[in-house]
């Protein structure tokens, strides 16, 4: 499977774009624990720490939701999630920012992706937040294939411009 | 001249294609025609239109051409998060 | 002092303007577990969840802070906080939203204010938790007097305009 | 008509009444006749127009006229957060 390298943080993000300590974009195999992610990113110097958590939802496009797996292509989806991280740097004004990704099987209320962003001031780390999340959304390769309560499931491939998803094409008769 | 490359499929793309990866001798001019032959050896189903390629764990440009040795991806919408 | 009914969560917005559950401000007297708050915040129909938390810096204009002191009015501090809260419930599209603010005296690194939101999606949820900060940043009556290093203090009563802090007024001679 | 009211002070504002809290009888016609009164007597310092004033736990106008039982608190800037 293409995540079995996927725990390793990848922390070099290219020439020149070497991300500071405390941050760093993971794949996790394992449930994702919020409280050490949270204290990882400890710093004296930090004022304001904003994170954003996705969780996994009991309904989608009105169907019950009874779990999801997530598969991830691992080396491309690190070096996304890592260029995301050190744009993030580059952009807006902060101190540490953190991703992981869950893969695998999860239930309905697990934790799917965390970022954590620290910063001196709260300016910019919100827009730096809600950057991450939506590049990682946009670029990592990581697909989710949502399991019904009624029994059926499909792979979510959204088509361009949707927010939400698009249905898997039928399978060929 | 033809080369050796892996090819791995993920999500709805491996479902069609009925493989995990594969490793295939290609003379494809480009990575889109190497899509359109994988296409039409397995079924693959998707407008290239709708995909990205990545090429070694970077997504490449569609008119690259396929080297020896390089691992292929098409990558379908992600839906992460 | 006024903190003495605090830790007391104010639910009551008003007339027609009650909480969800889940939702909530409170002043604490004690240290702040956002673990447990994220916990009391799990709902199987979110899909994001967004948190602020401001922590205490050591340094503030150019001065090694190490440590500080926040006070409150206490029946004001609720009523403002709680209003806030109905004000980000009705604006924006949210599942619950909940705020804790510290008081009494603070080391370096402790956490001084925790704002979380749960919304279905992402959008809205990371302007209102911005919003829930930005306005009790601006209206809760609390007042923050810092430690410096080298042995003084002072109250912060920051300017109108102003995003950094004025220091009080010199005593009169 | 004079009325008795509790004034309380918070932050620098009390450093400078030097006192938490005082029970007054005043015949001010407003909060803002009442906060002249209280400035002249204890020195508080504060321009009024960067204070803003509370009675019973709500933000309250500058023209409300005090009345029996109040209470009253003159909020320096906040500094929460």
């Amino acid at each position: 499977m293409s995540v079995a390298m996927a725990i390793k943080p990848s922390l070099d993000a290219g020439p020149g774009r070497r991300l500071p300590a405390g941050s760093g974009f993971a794949l996790s195999e394992v449930v994702i624990d919020p409280a050490a992610l949270r204290a990882a990113m400890a710093d004296p110097c930090a004022g304001a720490f904003i994170t954003f958590e996705g969780w996994v939802r009991n309904h989608h496009d009105g169907r019950a939701v009874a779990g999801l797996r997530y598969e991830s292509y691992a080396a491309l989806a690190n070096n996304e999630g890592t260029a995301i991280l050190a744009e993030a740097m580059a952009r807006f004004d902060l101190l540490a920012v953190h991703c992981v990704h869950r893969v695998g099987e999860l239930a309905v209320g697990e934790l799917a992706v965390w970022v954590g962003v620290s910063a001196c001031h709260r300016d910019g780390a919100f827009d730096a937040c809600r950057f991450v999340i939506d590049e990682v959304k946009a670029r990592v390769p990581v697909w989710k294939y949502e399991h019904y309560v009624e029994g059926d499931g499909g792979w979510l491939h959204p088509g361009p411009g949707q927010g939400c998803c698009a249905p898997a094409l039928p399978k060929p008769g | 001249m033809a080369v050796d490359v892996t090819i791995r499929y993920f999500a709805s793309l491996r479902d069609r294609a009925g493989i995990n990866d594969e490793q295939v001798r290609t003379g494809a001019a480009d990575l889109a025609a190497l899509y359109a032959e994988r296409d039409g050896s397995l079924g693959l189903g998707w407008p290239r239109e709708h995909l990205r390629v990545s090429v070694n764990g970077a997504f490449a440009d569609w008119a690259r051409v396929p080297a020896a040795g390089d691992e292929i991806v098409f990558i379908p919408p992600v839906s992460g998060g």
